[in-house]
């Protein structure tokens, strides 16, 4: 296991039933540990490549393969695993946050593993402890402010203890305090993180490793700070760092 | 509509110059007709409630395969389906050659009062942000392991319908805030729009006249 | 679906039933105008018009009954209680009428019978049924949900029964009326149990985090405080 | 006019109808023409010190003045003066494009101000030319981009001429170039601007003056790099810049 990459991606293409097509033969490979960030114009097919990375939309051509092990959406049992092990942080938490409770929700995920009352429990308040987020169990989720909520959706997602976190945007809406807080969140974690992101200078806070995805195809794969000092690069894909940011 | 609803189903060969006519439409809107196909489905309840028509009813009556059928059952249940589908194939032409805002302009001017044309008019524009919002909710759950099977599994989306209304609700809360910001008193600006030109009426007119033509000549012809 | 013949058609009941019906709706929604405007005031337009998106939106979550079959929600007694009658009656007619036109679910002509069945019929059905129980149930949260189920339970059967009447006046049809009301109600109360499971837990899911939102409780909170004042 | 502030703030109190205080006592003044950041943490009451500007909600104790003028949200006719003079531009654009076209929703406002129907697209074509999305006109605006749709919602209230414009977190959930073009717009604008943001280096690319407001009071007000510098008083009110950001 160890020897293959956590995550492979495979000539990967993908067509919308509309006819639109959104990727053009992805490859992509990351190894266990590493973070990664996304980055890319809007547009550039990002969330659809996020998508497919736990089985949301089955490869149409290509492959995706985790931990060596292929996607098939076919395979019902299969893909279950593959979503405990791939987690998913929506870029809106409101669009995670559907229980009543703080609890509820983050124990969503485990409980539906089939786990056991006491072992949900204990995921739920290990979850809630890395985000810091454990005094709010009770809580609705609908009570909490935006950062607080964006750290539940993390929470729900850690309960499953995935080996790969995918975050679509993790520091937008934030108050400076609440997206430095979530990055010493991110960064303590012994997982492999993707992100994609617009907010380059997180980007190269947390993540050793960037690529760019342009019109549905990997143009730039390397180290971030290469990739951030590449200006004419930067510019070509309408990524740019905000004035009086410096490397 | 009206002229196909009053006719009645022994005027068989209106019947089949009404489904000309539609399907005459249907062509010359070059819609799909796959789609047109699939979206007729919806009748397929009333269909089988037609079916079992035949079987009840009283007086002329025929005997086949063992089973007892009315004559007026037949009539009646020939009919349903005649004109549902008709009723049917209409609403999507319709639908599917005019913009929701057109239908929506149509209402107006059919008189709908103006609050119930506004109301579904905000339902028009926030129809596409709340079923994403829908979308991605179930992607989240799907994400997290969870597949709707049962009963058991009601108590979890109905916490997604309520997450709905309560983002919805205050969604419409908002968006009333940023219409008071914009000077709104109450009424919504009506859109100035063109008067129809007297070709338009004529087009318009044309399919329902030619109904009516059809219907009146059998009766007299009778 | 939950209840599929309370989409008539059109061609399914005859004319001068349909238009009998079609002036009793726009009678009803005349008085649910102007009884929502009384209540909302200029917030009418935007916050009935998501409400009603947000109805829309739920009939189109399949509620799965067992291996293959599945349900969606009617939603009459839910938007009765959550937005008021006089909202959930235009919400639900703009919901048929689009459906109507839109979709061709539900015929033109019949709309008014449709609208009379399910926006009228079985919102105000709901809200009358859920006035009487208010009265008789202790004044507590968790009252909502419980007289939302009933309301539920006993708003589709009468949607049903509804129909039956404007069968029994107006159906071009020959299987009896009798048959028709028996294989109707018998139906439809089986569905009734699934929209009242479905619109109780909404609606205890909504209280626990807004219960400020919900129509039906907070029409008993001025009460409250009127006690106080006389004690 | 001129010798009077643009905005006056005095004493201004608030709490909602469930108890809730969120301010306590603000006292402001902004010139004509001048551009303040209104920064501060999650809570501290932006959201409903902005209400008051154009009398969403009305001042329960203290006042508002506009042009030397008091807001008084029992006057409707004033009340309409005050709205056409102080626009709003929210955070969420689908929260204020509500019409079914471009056109009809930055129409909506100079149609509720009564003028006639040559006059309001004269005024429609000046926003959208101002923002860059005259092409877009008959669009639905579902159909934008959010970045698009974030700079129709500005021409839906520079369509009323105002002469103070009020932005809600502008530069949230914007790619870097969308960004980078939004700020060129409002910095074109011969307008007093006042911005709720989190984000401190647009603040400091645009405004020259910021406050900051914590717990429902001013706390800080002056020059924005003096601010920015004060890493002591950023760090009181959790604001920070981010890493790797140098003034």
């Amino acid at each position: 296991m160890s020897s293959k990459p956590a995550l492979l991606i495979n000539e990967l293409a993908f067509a919308y039933p509309d006819g639109h097509q959104a990727l053009f033969g992805v490859n992509l490979q990351i190894a266990a540990g590493e973070r990664l960030a996304l980055l890319g114009p809007n547009g550039a097919g990002k969330t659809t490549l996020v998508m497919h990375l736990n089985g949301i939309h089955g490869a149409q051509h290509g492959f995706v393969e985790i931990d060596g092990e292929r996607i098939d959406v076919g395979d019902k049992v299969g893909l279950k695993k593959i979503r405990a092990t791939v987690g998913l942080v929506f870029q809106d938490p409101d669009d995670q946050l559907f229980m009543p409770t703080v609890f509820e929700d983050v124990a969503f995920g485990p409980r539906n593993m089939g786990l056991a009352p006491s072992e949900v429990e204990v995921r739920v308040s290990d979850a809630l402890a890395r985000v810091g987020m454990s005094q709010f169990v009770d809580r609705p989720p609908h009570h909490l402010s935006f950062g607080q909520r964006r750290r539940v959706a993390v929470a729900t997602v850690l309960a499953m203890n995935p080996s790969i976190l995918v975050l679509d945007e993790p520091s937008s809406n934030l108050d400076p305090a609440s997206r430095r807080e979530l990055a010493e969140i991110l960064r303590d974690l012994p997982i492999t993180l993707i992100m994609v992101t617009h907010d380059l200078p997180f980007a190269y806070e947390l993540c050793e490793r960037s690529v760019i995805l342009a019109e549905g195809t990997i143009v730039a794969d390397g180290s971030t700070s290469k990739i951030l000092k590449d200006e004419e690069l930067l510019e070509r894909y309408r990524l740019e760092l905000p004035k009086g940011f410096s490397l | 509509m009206l002229v196909v609803v009053t006719t009645p189903i022994t005027n068989w060969v209106s019947y089949l110059v009404y489904f000309s006519l539609i399907i005459t439409v249907i062509l010359v809107a070059r819609l799909p007709l796959l789609t047109v196909f699939k979206r007729s489905l919806i009748e397929i309840p009333f269909v089988l409630f037609a079916v079992l028509m035949p079987f009840f009813g009283t007086g002329e009556s025929y005997q086949v395969g063992g089973f007892t059928l009315y004559r007026e059952g037949i009539l009646a249940g020939t009919a349903i389906v005649a004109k549902g589908t008709l009723g049917v194939l209409g609403a999507i032409t319709l639908s599917s050659t005019s913009t929701a805002r057109e239908i929506l302009r149509g209402l107006e001017r059919l008189k709908l009062p103006a609050l119930m044309v506004n109301i579904a008019s905000f339902m028009l524009r926030y129809i596409n942000v709340v079923t994403d919002e829908m979308e991605r909710m179930r992607i989240a759950r799907a994400s997290r392991g969870f597949e709707a099977k049962g009963i058991r599994d009601w108590r979890i989306l109905a916490s997604v319908l309520a997450t709905l209304f309560m983002r919805s609700y205050e969604r419409g809360e908002r968006v009333h805030l940023a219409m008071l910001s914009r000077g709104f008193t109450g009424v919504l600006p009506r859109t100035p729009d063109s008067p129809p030109r007297p070709r338009q009426y004529l087009q318009v007119v044309s399919l329902p006249l030619l109904a009516l033509l059809i219907a009146l000549s059998e009766r007299i012809l009778r | 679906m939950f209840a599929p013949l309370l989409h008539i058609p059109d061609g399914f009941i005859n004319v001068p039933t349909s238009v009998i019906f079609m002036l009793l709706s726009a009678a009803g929604i005349a008085i649910a105008l102007r009884g929502a405007k009384g209540e909302l005031d200029d917030k009418t337009a935007p916050l009935a018009g998501l409400t009603t998106v947000f109805i829309f939106a739920a009939q189109m979550i399949n509620f799965p009954v067992a291996a293959g079959t599945s349900g969606h929600l009617l939603g009459g007694a839910l938007a009765a209680i959550l937005i008021g009658p006089y909202a959930a009656t235009l919400s639900i007619t703009i919901v048929l009428l689009l459906q109507a036109l839109l979709f061709a679910d539900g015929g033109l002509i019949a709309s008014g019978l449709n609208v009379f069945n399910l926006a009228l019929v079985g919102v105000w059905g709901s809200h009358l049924i859920f006035l009487i129980i208010r009265k008789i149930m202790p004044k507590r949260k968790n009252f909502i949900p419980v007289a939302g189920f009933i309301a539920a339970l006993i708003q589709v059967p009468l949607a049903a029964t509804s129909f039956v009447i404007q069968y029994a006046i107006g159906a071009e049809s020959t299987i009896p009326v009798s048959t028709v009301f028996t294989a109707m109600v018998s139906t439809h109360v089986l569905i009734g149990i699934g929209e009242a499971l479905v619109t109780a837990f909404t609606l205890s899911a909504v209280l626990a985090t807004r219960s400020d939102l919900v129509y039906g409780w907070k029409g008993i909170a001025p009460k409250l405080e009127i006690k106080k004042v006389n004690s």
